[in-house]
Protein backbone atom coordinates (compact mmCIF):
# COMPACT_ATOMS: atom_id res chain seq x y z
CA UNK A 1 0.00 0.00 0.00
CA UNK A 2 2.58 2.27 0.58
CA UNK A 3 5.18 1.32 -1.83
CA UNK A 4 4.10 1.31 -5.31
CA UNK A 5 6.29 -0.44 -7.81
CA UNK A 6 5.82 -0.37 -11.41
CA UNK A 7 8.21 -2.36 -13.82
CA UNK A 8 8.83 -1.78 -17.13
CA UNK A 9 11.22 -3.19 -19.93
CA UNK A 10 14.02 -0.92 -22.61
CA UNK A 11 15.08 -3.69 -24.90
CA UNK A 12 17.67 -5.97 -22.17
CA UNK A 13 17.42 -3.58 -19.34
CA UNK A 14 14.64 -3.90 -17.09
CA UNK A 15 13.43 -0.24 -14.91
CA UNK A 16 11.76 -0.19 -11.58
CA UNK A 17 9.80 2.89 -10.75
CA UNK A 18 9.30 3.16 -6.70
CA UNK A 19 6.49 5.92 -5.53
CA UNK A 20 6.46 5.76 -1.67
CA UNK A 21 8.07 4.22 1.09
CA UNK A 22 10.71 1.30 0.79
CA UNK A 23 11.43 0.02 4.43
CA UNK A 24 11.08 -2.99 5.97
CA UNK A 25 7.66 -3.54 5.79
CA UNK A 26 7.83 -2.81 1.28
CA UNK A 27 11.61 -3.77 0.87
CA UNK A 28 10.60 -7.79 0.48
CA UNK A 29 7.74 -6.89 -1.97
CA UNK A 30 10.56 -5.23 -4.39
CA UNK A 31 12.53 -8.31 -4.40
CA UNK A 32 10.48 -10.32 -5.17
CA UNK A 33 8.79 -8.62 -8.13
CA UNK A 34 12.18 -7.91 -9.85
CA UNK A 35 13.21 -11.70 -8.83
CA UNK A 36 10.15 -12.69 -10.75
CA UNK A 37 10.67 -10.77 -13.76
CA UNK A 38 14.40 -11.82 -13.86
CA UNK A 39 13.31 -15.36 -13.75
CA UNK A 40 12.33 -15.22 -17.27
CA UNK A 41 15.93 -14.26 -18.63
CA UNK A 42 14.82 -11.29 -20.81
CA UNK A 43 16.77 -8.71 -19.09
CA UNK A 44 20.56 -8.37 -18.53
CA UNK A 45 21.08 -5.47 -16.42
CA UNK A 46 18.60 -2.89 -14.19
CA UNK A 47 17.92 0.60 -13.61
CA UNK A 48 15.85 1.89 -9.97
CA UNK A 49 14.19 4.84 -10.95
CA UNK A 50 13.56 6.21 -7.45
CA UNK A 51 12.32 10.21 -9.07
CA UNK A 52 8.83 9.89 -6.63
CA UNK A 53 10.85 7.67 -3.49
CA UNK A 54 9.62 9.52 -0.81
CA UNK A 55 11.30 7.80 2.04
CA UNK A 56 13.62 5.13 2.89
CA UNK A 57 16.02 3.76 5.33
CA UNK A 58 18.51 1.01 6.00
CA UNK A 59 16.55 -1.86 5.04
CA UNK A 60 16.30 -0.31 1.44
CA UNK A 61 20.04 -0.47 1.46
CA UNK A 62 19.41 -3.94 2.23
CA UNK A 63 17.33 -5.02 -1.08
CA UNK A 64 19.32 -2.93 -3.17
CA UNK A 65 22.68 -4.10 -2.40
CA UNK A 66 20.55 -7.42 -2.84
CA UNK A 67 19.87 -7.00 -6.28
CA UNK A 68 23.48 -5.32 -7.00
CA UNK A 69 24.91 -8.60 -5.96
CA UNK A 70 22.69 -10.74 -8.17
CA UNK A 71 23.02 -8.48 -11.05
CA UNK A 72 27.22 -8.39 -10.85
CA UNK A 73 26.82 -12.31 -10.10
CA UNK A 74 25.42 -12.90 -13.89
CA UNK A 75 28.02 -10.11 -15.12
CA UNK A 76 24.81 -7.58 -15.19
CA UNK A 77 25.20 -4.03 -14.38
CA UNK A 78 22.72 -1.95 -12.07
CA UNK A 79 22.20 1.62 -11.88
CA UNK A 80 20.08 4.14 -10.30
CA UNK A 81 18.48 7.62 -11.37
CA UNK A 82 16.94 10.37 -9.86
CA UNK A 83 17.44 9.97 -6.33
CA UNK A 84 15.83 12.76 -4.26
CA UNK A 85 17.72 14.95 -1.75
CA UNK A 86 16.47 12.73 1.55
CA UNK A 87 17.63 9.41 -0.14
CA UNK A 88 20.78 10.86 -1.67
CA UNK A 89 21.83 11.57 1.74
CA UNK A 90 21.23 8.41 3.15
CA UNK A 91 22.77 6.51 0.45
CA UNK A 92 25.93 9.17 0.18
CA UNK A 93 25.94 8.37 4.03
CA UNK A 94 26.65 4.96 3.95
CA UNK A 95 28.49 4.50 0.73
CA UNK A 96 26.66 3.17 -1.36
CA UNK A 97 27.63 5.00 -4.30
CA UNK A 98 31.26 4.05 -4.04
CA UNK A 99 30.16 0.91 -5.66
CA UNK A 100 26.37 2.13 -7.22
CA UNK A 101 26.34 4.46 -10.09
CA UNK A 102 24.00 7.13 -9.90
CA UNK A 103 22.21 9.15 -13.06
CA UNK A 104 20.23 12.57 -13.05
CA UNK A 105 17.73 10.49 -15.34
CA UNK A 106 16.26 7.34 -16.39
CA UNK A 107 17.42 7.85 -20.06
CA UNK A 108 21.44 8.32 -18.59
CA UNK A 109 21.02 5.04 -16.88
CA UNK A 110 19.57 3.29 -19.35
CA UNK A 111 22.32 4.78 -21.92
CA UNK A 112 25.24 4.08 -19.23
CA UNK A 113 23.61 0.07 -19.26
CA UNK A 114 23.88 0.00 -23.66
CA UNK A 115 27.25 0.95 -23.08
CA UNK A 116 28.20 -1.16 -20.39
CA UNK A 117 26.53 -4.17 -23.00
CA UNK B 1 7.74 28.10 23.28
CA UNK B 2 10.22 29.03 25.88
CA UNK B 3 12.54 27.01 27.27
CA UNK B 4 10.74 25.24 29.72
CA UNK B 5 8.39 24.03 27.64
CA UNK B 6 7.76 20.01 27.89
CA UNK B 7 5.64 17.32 25.94
CA UNK B 8 5.48 13.99 26.67
CA UNK B 9 4.02 11.17 24.70
CA UNK B 10 4.03 7.42 24.54
CA UNK B 11 3.26 4.52 21.75
CA UNK B 12 2.93 0.92 22.26
CA UNK B 13 1.83 -0.70 19.40
CA UNK B 14 1.65 -4.86 17.85
CA UNK B 15 5.27 -5.68 16.48
CA UNK B 16 4.21 -5.91 12.91
CA UNK B 17 5.75 -4.47 9.99
CA UNK B 18 2.66 -2.36 8.76
CA UNK B 19 3.32 -0.38 12.00
CA UNK B 20 7.13 1.15 10.53
CA UNK B 21 5.65 3.47 8.88
CA UNK B 22 2.63 4.32 11.95
CA UNK B 23 5.57 4.89 14.14
CA UNK B 24 7.85 7.46 12.14
CA UNK B 25 4.59 9.37 11.04
CA UNK B 26 3.43 9.04 14.81
CA UNK B 27 6.54 10.72 16.55
CA UNK B 28 7.23 13.02 13.02
CA UNK B 29 3.58 14.23 13.32
CA UNK B 30 4.28 14.83 17.33
CA UNK B 31 7.88 16.77 16.67
CA UNK B 32 5.93 18.83 14.30
CA UNK B 33 5.15 21.20 17.10
CA UNK B 34 8.49 22.17 16.95
CA UNK B 35 8.44 23.22 13.51
CA UNK B 36 11.65 21.27 12.42
CA UNK B 37 12.94 21.71 8.73
CA UNK B 38 12.27 19.19 6.43
CA UNK B 39 16.21 17.35 6.47
CA UNK B 40 15.46 17.44 10.69
CA UNK B 41 11.95 15.73 10.23
CA UNK B 42 13.41 13.35 7.66
CA UNK B 43 16.11 12.49 9.70
CA UNK B 44 14.10 11.81 13.13
CA UNK B 45 11.49 9.57 10.74
CA UNK B 46 14.22 7.46 9.45
CA UNK B 47 15.81 6.55 12.58
CA UNK B 48 12.40 5.75 14.31
CA UNK B 49 12.09 3.47 11.41
CA UNK B 50 15.50 2.11 11.76
CA UNK B 51 15.40 1.44 15.93
CA UNK B 52 11.51 0.04 15.17
CA UNK B 53 12.82 -1.94 12.45
CA UNK B 54 15.28 -3.64 14.36
CA UNK B 55 12.51 -4.70 17.49
CA UNK B 56 9.95 -6.05 15.28
CA UNK B 57 12.92 -7.81 13.06
CA UNK B 58 15.31 -8.49 15.73
CA UNK B 59 14.54 -8.01 19.07
CA UNK B 60 11.03 -10.28 18.30
CA UNK B 61 12.19 -12.49 15.56
CA UNK B 62 8.60 -10.86 13.65
CA UNK B 63 6.56 -12.35 16.39
CA UNK B 64 3.21 -10.13 15.67
CA UNK B 65 1.71 -11.18 19.21
CA UNK B 66 4.78 -8.70 20.76
CA UNK B 67 4.44 -5.31 21.34
CA UNK B 68 6.70 -2.31 20.96
CA UNK B 69 7.29 0.94 23.35
CA UNK B 70 8.06 4.25 22.25
CA UNK B 71 8.29 7.27 24.33
CA UNK B 72 8.85 10.77 22.82
CA UNK B 73 9.64 14.33 25.24
CA UNK B 74 10.01 17.30 23.67
CA UNK B 75 11.77 19.53 26.30
CA UNK B 76 12.38 23.18 24.57
CA UNK B 77 13.91 22.42 21.58
CA UNK B 78 15.47 19.55 22.66
CA UNK B 79 13.76 15.65 21.54
CA UNK B 80 14.24 12.68 23.14
CA UNK B 81 12.90 9.61 21.69
CA UNK B 82 12.66 5.91 23.36
CA UNK B 83 12.55 2.98 21.66
CA UNK B 84 12.03 -0.34 24.02
CA UNK B 85 10.98 -4.17 22.95
CA UNK B 86 10.88 -6.79 25.19
CA UNK B 87 12.64 -9.25 23.21
CA UNK B 88 16.01 -11.34 22.62
CA UNK B 89 18.38 -8.71 23.48
CA UNK B 90 22.20 -8.02 22.51
CA UNK B 91 24.89 -9.87 23.47
CA UNK B 92 27.98 -7.52 22.13
CA UNK B 93 26.23 -4.06 22.07
CA UNK B 94 30.15 -3.20 20.48
CA UNK B 95 29.69 -5.34 17.60
CA UNK B 96 25.72 -4.79 16.85
CA UNK B 97 27.07 -0.63 16.34
CA UNK B 98 29.85 -1.44 13.79
CA UNK B 99 28.91 -0.66 10.58
CA UNK B 100 27.84 -3.53 7.99
CA UNK B 101 27.06 -5.66 11.32
CA UNK B 102 24.13 -7.87 10.70
CA UNK B 103 23.39 -11.11 12.47
CA UNK B 104 20.98 -11.43 10.15
CA UNK B 105 22.42 -11.28 6.35
CA UNK B 106 20.15 -13.96 5.16
CA UNK B 107 17.11 -11.10 5.26
CA UNK B 108 19.31 -9.00 3.22
CA UNK B 109 19.90 -6.69 6.50
CA UNK B 110 22.95 -3.72 5.25
CA UNK B 111 24.20 -3.67 9.09
CA UNK B 112 23.93 -0.12 8.61
CA UNK B 113 21.22 0.68 11.03
CA UNK B 114 23.04 1.81 14.71
CA UNK B 115 25.93 3.86 12.21
CA UNK B 116 21.92 5.42 10.45
CA UNK B 117 20.90 6.62 13.90
CA UNK B 118 24.41 7.82 15.15
CA UNK B 119 25.09 10.30 12.50
CA UNK B 120 21.58 11.20 12.43
CA UNK B 121 21.35 11.99 15.66
CA UNK B 122 23.21 13.83 18.42
CA UNK B 123 23.59 11.16 21.35
CA UNK B 124 22.82 7.36 20.80
CA UNK B 125 22.58 5.05 23.83
CA UNK B 126 21.45 1.29 23.78
CA UNK B 127 20.79 -0.36 26.72
CA UNK B 128 19.92 -4.37 26.15
CA UNK B 129 20.27 -7.47 28.54
CA UNK B 130 19.93 -10.78 26.80
CA UNK B 131 16.68 -12.30 27.23
CA UNK B 132 15.10 -9.35 29.05
CA UNK B 133 15.01 -7.03 25.71
CA UNK B 134 16.55 -3.91 24.32
CA UNK B 135 16.08 0.19 24.94
CA UNK B 136 17.83 2.85 22.36
CA UNK B 137 17.86 6.00 23.46
CA UNK B 138 17.94 8.82 20.58
CA UNK B 139 18.49 12.74 21.68
CA UNK B 140 18.62 15.87 19.65
CA UNK B 141 18.54 19.22 19.47
CA UNK B 142 16.77 21.05 16.83
CA UNK B 143 17.55 24.10 15.47
CA UNK B 144 15.93 27.00 15.64
CA UNK B 145 13.89 27.97 12.57
CA UNK B 146 12.20 31.07 11.60
CA UNK B 147 8.78 30.40 11.01
CA UNK B 148 7.89 29.71 6.90
CA UNK B 149 4.73 30.79 7.21
CA UNK B 150 3.59 34.46 7.31
CA UNK B 151 1.13 34.61 10.63
CA UNK C 1 -5.50 -9.16 4.54
CA UNK C 2 -7.95 -11.47 5.93
CA UNK C 3 -11.07 -10.84 8.77
CA UNK C 4 -8.89 -12.69 11.59
CA UNK C 5 -6.09 -9.64 11.04
CA UNK C 6 -5.34 -7.48 13.99
CA UNK C 7 -3.43 -4.54 14.71
CA UNK C 8 -3.22 -2.90 18.16
CA UNK C 9 -1.89 0.42 19.23
CA UNK C 10 -2.11 2.49 22.49
CA UNK C 11 -0.83 5.91 22.97
CA UNK C 12 -1.16 8.51 25.81
CA UNK C 13 0.00 12.02 25.67
CA UNK C 14 0.24 15.46 27.94
CA UNK C 15 -2.88 17.15 27.83
CA UNK C 16 -1.77 20.08 25.63
CA UNK C 17 -3.79 21.72 22.62
CA UNK C 18 -1.15 21.42 20.17
CA UNK C 19 -1.36 17.18 21.03
CA UNK C 20 -4.81 17.71 19.33
CA UNK C 21 -3.33 17.37 15.97
CA UNK C 22 -0.88 15.43 16.77
CA UNK C 23 -3.68 12.68 18.15
CA UNK C 24 -5.61 12.64 14.95
CA UNK C 25 -2.61 12.09 12.52
CA UNK C 26 -1.21 9.07 14.78
CA UNK C 27 -4.94 7.36 14.49
CA UNK C 28 -4.90 8.63 10.77
CA UNK C 29 -1.37 6.96 9.97
CA UNK C 30 -2.49 3.66 12.38
CA UNK C 31 -5.58 3.38 10.36
CA UNK C 32 -4.18 4.29 6.61
CA UNK C 33 -2.69 0.35 6.57
CA UNK C 34 -6.70 -0.33 5.86
CA UNK C 35 -6.60 1.95 2.32
CA UNK C 36 -9.44 3.85 3.37
CA UNK C 37 -11.21 6.34 1.32
CA UNK C 38 -10.21 9.76 1.64
CA UNK C 39 -13.51 10.64 3.23
CA UNK C 40 -13.60 7.45 5.73
CA UNK C 41 -10.34 9.37 7.11
CA UNK C 42 -11.14 12.30 7.40
CA UNK C 43 -14.43 11.34 9.30
CA UNK C 44 -11.91 9.57 11.45
CA UNK C 45 -9.03 12.12 12.01
CA UNK C 46 -12.38 14.75 12.70
CA UNK C 47 -14.10 12.32 15.41
CA UNK C 48 -10.58 11.50 17.29
CA UNK C 49 -10.08 15.55 17.54
CA UNK C 50 -13.44 15.99 18.92
CA UNK C 51 -12.76 13.24 21.83
CA UNK C 52 -9.64 14.51 22.20
CA UNK C 53 -10.35 18.04 22.51
CA UNK C 54 -13.13 17.35 25.21
CA UNK C 55 -10.69 15.44 27.42
CA UNK C 56 -8.14 18.18 27.42
CA UNK C 57 -11.36 21.49 27.85
CA UNK C 58 -14.24 19.57 29.94
CA UNK C 59 -12.24 16.47 31.07
CA UNK C 60 -8.74 18.17 32.46
CA UNK C 61 -9.94 21.90 32.38
CA UNK C 62 -6.87 22.50 30.38
CA UNK C 63 -4.32 21.44 33.12
CA UNK C 64 -1.17 20.32 31.04
CA UNK C 65 0.00 18.06 33.57
CA UNK C 66 -2.37 15.01 32.93
CA UNK C 67 -2.78 12.29 30.79
CA UNK C 68 -4.85 11.71 27.48
CA UNK C 69 -5.19 7.98 26.35
CA UNK C 70 -5.78 6.28 23.32
CA UNK C 71 -6.44 2.74 21.98
CA UNK C 72 -6.92 1.91 18.39
CA UNK C 73 -7.94 -1.95 17.41
CA UNK C 74 -8.00 -2.83 13.74
CA UNK C 75 -9.95 -6.18 13.15
CA UNK C 76 -9.98 -7.17 9.79
CA UNK C 77 -11.56 -3.98 8.35
CA UNK C 78 -13.42 -3.11 11.87
CA UNK C 79 -11.81 0.08 13.69
CA UNK C 80 -12.15 0.73 17.49
CA UNK C 81 -11.08 3.36 18.99
CA UNK C 82 -11.12 4.00 22.83
CA UNK C 83 -9.99 7.98 23.89
CA UNK C 84 -9.68 7.82 27.59
CA UNK C 85 -9.30 10.94 30.59
CA UNK C 86 -8.88 10.34 34.01
CA UNK C 87 -11.08 14.38 34.21
CA UNK C 88 -14.34 15.06 36.00
CA UNK C 89 -16.45 12.93 34.13
CA UNK C 90 -20.06 13.60 32.88
CA UNK C 91 -23.11 14.13 35.32
CA UNK C 92 -25.50 13.82 32.86
CA UNK C 93 -24.85 11.78 29.71
CA UNK C 94 -27.75 12.33 27.82
CA UNK C 95 -28.07 15.93 28.14
CA UNK C 96 -23.98 15.66 26.91
CA UNK C 97 -25.02 13.82 23.97
CA UNK C 98 -27.88 16.73 22.88
CA UNK C 99 -26.95 18.35 19.70
CA UNK C 100 -25.80 21.87 20.53
CA UNK C 101 -25.43 21.42 24.08
CA UNK C 102 -22.01 22.66 25.88
CA UNK C 103 -21.55 23.50 29.35
CA UNK C 104 -18.86 25.97 28.62
CA UNK C 105 -20.70 28.20 26.39
CA UNK C 106 -18.21 30.88 27.26
CA UNK C 107 -15.35 29.06 25.21
CA UNK C 108 -17.56 29.47 21.99
CA UNK C 109 -17.93 25.78 22.09
CA UNK C 110 -20.79 24.59 19.71
CA UNK C 111 -21.96 21.83 21.61
CA UNK C 112 -22.21 19.44 18.62
CA UNK C 113 -19.18 17.14 19.18
CA UNK C 114 -21.25 14.35 20.62
CA UNK C 115 -23.42 14.85 17.64
CA UNK C 116 -20.47 14.94 14.86
CA UNK C 117 -19.21 11.76 16.79
CA UNK C 118 -22.26 9.92 16.29
CA UNK C 119 -23.08 11.42 12.97
CA UNK C 120 -19.31 10.21 11.18
CA UNK C 121 -19.51 6.47 12.95
CA UNK C 122 -20.97 3.41 13.33
CA UNK C 123 -21.31 3.46 17.25
CA UNK C 124 -20.53 6.20 19.67
CA UNK C 125 -20.47 4.91 23.69
CA UNK C 126 -19.77 7.08 26.76
CA UNK C 127 -18.65 5.45 29.76
CA UNK C 128 -18.16 8.22 32.74
CA UNK C 129 -18.35 8.96 36.28
CA UNK C 130 -18.40 12.34 37.69
CA UNK C 131 -14.89 12.56 39.70
CA UNK C 132 -13.06 9.66 38.38
CA UNK C 133 -13.00 10.38 34.13
CA UNK C 134 -14.82 9.62 30.65
CA UNK C 135 -14.36 7.00 28.28
CA UNK C 136 -15.73 7.24 24.46
CA UNK C 137 -15.68 4.08 22.30
CA UNK C 138 -15.86 4.59 18.72
CA UNK C 139 -16.42 1.96 16.48
CA UNK C 140 -16.39 2.28 12.38
CA UNK C 141 -16.66 -0.13 9.90
CA UNK C 142 -14.72 0.48 6.61
CA UNK C 143 -16.10 -0.31 3.39
CA UNK C 144 -13.60 -2.10 1.40
CA UNK C 145 -11.73 -0.52 -1.26
CA UNK C 146 -10.00 -1.50 -4.68
CA UNK C 147 -6.88 -0.31 -4.49
CA UNK C 148 -6.09 3.04 -6.05
CA UNK C 149 -2.65 2.67 -7.27
CA UNK C 150 -0.75 0.11 -9.93
CA UNK C 151 0.52 -2.51 -7.79
CA UNK D 1 2.01 26.72 13.06
CA UNK D 2 -0.61 24.22 11.62
CA UNK D 3 -3.09 26.96 10.75
CA UNK D 4 -2.03 30.40 8.95
CA UNK D 5 -4.19 33.14 8.77
CA UNK D 6 -4.40 35.90 6.49
CA UNK D 7 -6.28 39.33 6.57
CA UNK D 8 -6.84 41.49 3.66
CA UNK D 9 -9.71 44.36 3.05
CA UNK D 10 -11.89 45.10 0.52
CA UNK D 11 -13.19 48.62 1.11
CA UNK D 12 -15.46 47.61 4.58
CA UNK D 13 -15.17 44.56 4.20
CA UNK D 14 -12.75 42.47 6.03
CA UNK D 15 -11.25 39.10 4.72
CA UNK D 16 -10.32 36.41 6.65
CA UNK D 17 -8.19 33.30 4.48
CA UNK D 18 -7.52 30.52 6.73
CA UNK D 19 -4.52 27.93 4.99
CA UNK D 20 -3.92 24.24 7.59
CA UNK D 21 -5.69 23.28 10.25
CA UNK D 22 -8.89 24.81 12.75
CA UNK D 23 -9.22 22.85 15.42
CA UNK D 24 -9.63 23.93 19.36
CA UNK D 25 -5.79 24.80 19.47
CA UNK D 26 -5.94 27.36 16.63
CA UNK D 27 -9.47 28.37 16.89
CA UNK D 28 -8.20 30.77 19.76
CA UNK D 29 -5.91 32.51 17.21
CA UNK D 30 -8.51 33.06 14.54
CA UNK D 31 -10.86 34.72 17.29
CA UNK D 32 -7.89 37.05 18.39
CA UNK D 33 -6.36 37.72 15.09
CA UNK D 34 -10.23 39.22 13.96
CA UNK D 35 -10.97 40.96 17.19
CA UNK D 36 -8.04 42.76 16.87
CA UNK D 37 -8.92 43.97 13.60
CA UNK D 38 -12.41 44.53 14.41
CA UNK D 39 -11.86 47.12 17.04
CA UNK D 40 -10.18 49.34 14.75
CA UNK D 41 -13.90 49.85 13.32
CA UNK D 42 -12.79 49.99 9.80
CA UNK D 43 -14.61 47.31 8.78
CA UNK D 44 -18.56 46.36 8.50
CA UNK D 45 -18.78 42.55 7.25
CA UNK D 46 -16.50 39.57 7.12
CA UNK D 47 -15.47 36.95 4.83
CA UNK D 48 -13.68 34.27 5.55
CA UNK D 49 -11.97 32.34 2.80
CA UNK D 50 -11.65 28.52 3.23
CA UNK D 51 -10.32 27.27 -0.25
CA UNK D 52 -6.92 26.57 1.63
CA UNK D 53 -8.37 24.66 5.04
CA UNK D 54 -7.64 21.23 5.41
CA UNK D 55 -9.44 20.39 8.34
CA UNK D 56 -11.81 21.18 10.64
CA UNK D 57 -13.45 19.99 13.70
CA UNK D 58 -16.69 21.70 16.04
CA UNK D 59 -14.19 24.30 17.36
CA UNK D 60 -14.17 25.74 14.48
CA UNK D 61 -17.96 25.92 13.67
CA UNK D 62 -17.60 27.26 17.16
CA UNK D 63 -15.05 30.21 16.32
CA UNK D 64 -17.17 30.59 12.64
CA UNK D 65 -20.55 31.11 15.19
CA UNK D 66 -18.87 33.42 17.52
CA UNK D 67 -17.52 35.72 14.85
CA UNK D 68 -21.41 35.55 13.07
CA UNK D 69 -23.42 36.75 16.44
CA UNK D 70 -20.20 39.23 16.95
CA UNK D 71 -21.22 40.74 13.26
CA UNK D 72 -24.82 40.27 13.67
CA UNK D 73 -24.60 42.33 16.65
CA UNK D 74 -23.35 45.23 14.81
CA UNK D 75 -25.46 44.80 11.74
CA UNK D 76 -23.39 43.42 9.71
CA UNK D 77 -22.73 40.46 7.09
CA UNK D 78 -20.42 37.81 7.28
CA UNK D 79 -19.99 35.05 5.00
CA UNK D 80 -18.33 31.82 3.77
CA UNK D 81 -16.42 31.51 0.54
CA UNK D 82 -14.87 28.02 -1.48
CA UNK D 83 -15.42 25.28 1.28
CA UNK D 84 -13.66 22.07 0.41
CA UNK D 85 -15.66 19.17 0.62
CA UNK D 86 -14.50 18.06 3.97
CA UNK D 87 -14.91 21.05 6.03
CA UNK D 88 -18.16 21.71 3.44
CA UNK D 89 -19.77 17.96 5.14
CA UNK D 90 -19.49 18.77 8.94
CA UNK D 91 -20.61 22.36 8.15
CA UNK D 92 -23.57 21.06 6.35
CA UNK D 93 -24.21 18.36 8.78
CA UNK D 94 -24.53 20.55 11.82
CA UNK D 95 -27.28 23.33 9.59
CA UNK D 96 -24.65 26.17 9.83
CA UNK D 97 -25.95 27.01 6.22
CA UNK D 98 -29.05 27.73 7.52
CA UNK D 99 -27.75 30.84 8.98
CA UNK D 100 -24.74 31.34 7.39
CA UNK D 101 -24.50 31.65 3.25
CA UNK D 102 -21.69 29.88 1.45
CA UNK D 103 -20.11 31.50 -1.60
CA UNK D 104 -18.24 29.68 -4.55
CA UNK D 105 -15.23 32.35 -4.64
CA UNK D 106 -14.21 35.34 -2.71
CA UNK D 107 -15.50 37.70 -5.08
CA UNK D 108 -19.28 36.67 -5.18
CA UNK D 109 -19.00 36.69 -1.13
CA UNK D 110 -17.81 40.30 -1.22
CA UNK D 111 -19.98 41.17 -3.68
CA UNK D 112 -23.04 39.59 -1.33
CA UNK D 113 -21.40 41.83 1.31
CA UNK D 114 -21.44 45.19 -0.57
CA UNK D 115 -25.20 44.59 -1.83
CA UNK D 116 -26.19 44.11 2.12
CA UNK D 117 -24.77 47.21 2.63
N1 LIG E 1 16.21 -4.47 19.18
C1 LIG E 1 17.19 -5.38 18.95
N2 LIG E 1 17.14 -6.60 19.56
C2 LIG E 1 18.10 -7.52 19.35
N3 LIG E 1 19.16 -7.32 18.56
C3 LIG E 1 19.29 -6.14 17.92
C4 LIG E 1 18.32 -5.12 18.10
N4 LIG E 1 18.69 -4.04 17.36
C5 LIG E 1 19.85 -4.39 16.77
N5 LIG E 1 20.23 -5.65 17.10
C6 LIG E 1 21.45 -6.35 16.66
O1 LIG E 1 22.36 -5.39 16.16
C7 LIG E 1 22.71 -5.70 14.82
C8 LIG E 1 23.01 -4.44 14.04
O2 LIG E 1 21.83 -3.65 13.90
P1 LIG E 1 21.72 -2.61 12.71
O3 LIG E 1 22.95 -1.77 12.69
O4 LIG E 1 20.42 -1.92 12.83
O5 LIG E 1 21.76 -3.51 11.39
P2 LIG E 1 20.68 -4.53 10.75
O6 LIG E 1 19.32 -4.25 11.33
O7 LIG E 1 20.73 -4.23 9.29
O8 LIG E 1 21.15 -5.91 11.10
C9 LIG E 1 21.55 -6.51 14.30
O9 LIG E 1 21.92 -7.33 13.20
C10 LIG E 1 21.18 -7.33 15.53
O10 LIG E 1 22.03 -8.43 15.70
N1 LIG F 1 -14.21 14.18 28.38
C1 LIG F 1 -15.19 14.90 28.99
N2 LIG F 1 -15.13 15.15 30.31
C2 LIG F 1 -16.10 15.88 30.93
N3 LIG F 1 -17.18 16.40 30.27
C3 LIG F 1 -17.29 16.18 28.95
C4 LIG F 1 -16.30 15.44 28.24
N4 LIG F 1 -16.68 15.38 26.95
C5 LIG F 1 -17.84 16.06 26.85
N5 LIG F 1 -18.22 16.54 28.05
C6 LIG F 1 -19.46 17.32 28.35
O1 LIG F 1 -20.37 17.12 27.27
C7 LIG F 1 -20.72 18.39 26.69
C8 LIG F 1 -21.00 18.24 25.21
O2 LIG F 1 -19.81 17.87 24.52
P1 LIG F 1 -19.70 18.20 22.97
O3 LIG F 1 -20.91 17.68 22.27
O4 LIG F 1 -18.39 17.67 22.48
O5 LIG F 1 -19.73 19.78 22.87
P2 LIG F 1 -18.66 20.90 23.29
O6 LIG F 1 -17.30 20.29 23.43
O7 LIG F 1 -18.72 21.88 22.18
O8 LIG F 1 -19.13 21.47 24.61
C9 LIG F 1 -19.56 19.29 27.02
O9 LIG F 1 -19.91 20.65 26.99
C10 LIG F 1 -19.18 18.80 28.43
O10 LIG F 1 -20.05 19.34 29.40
Amino acid sequence: MSLSIHLTSNQRVLIVRLTGDLDHHTASDVRNRIEAELVKDIHTHLVLNLENLQFMDSSGLGVILGRYKQMSSKGGKMYLCSVQPSVFKLMEMSGLFQILPTYQDECSAISACEVAS
Amino acid sequence: MNSMYRNVMELTFSSLSENEAFARIAVAAFISQLDPSLDELNDIKTVVSEAVTNAIIHGYEEHPEEQVYIRAEIQGTKITIQITDKGIGIDDIGQARQPLFTSKPELERSGMGFTIMENFMDEVTIRSKPGQGTTVLLVKQLKNHPQTMAN
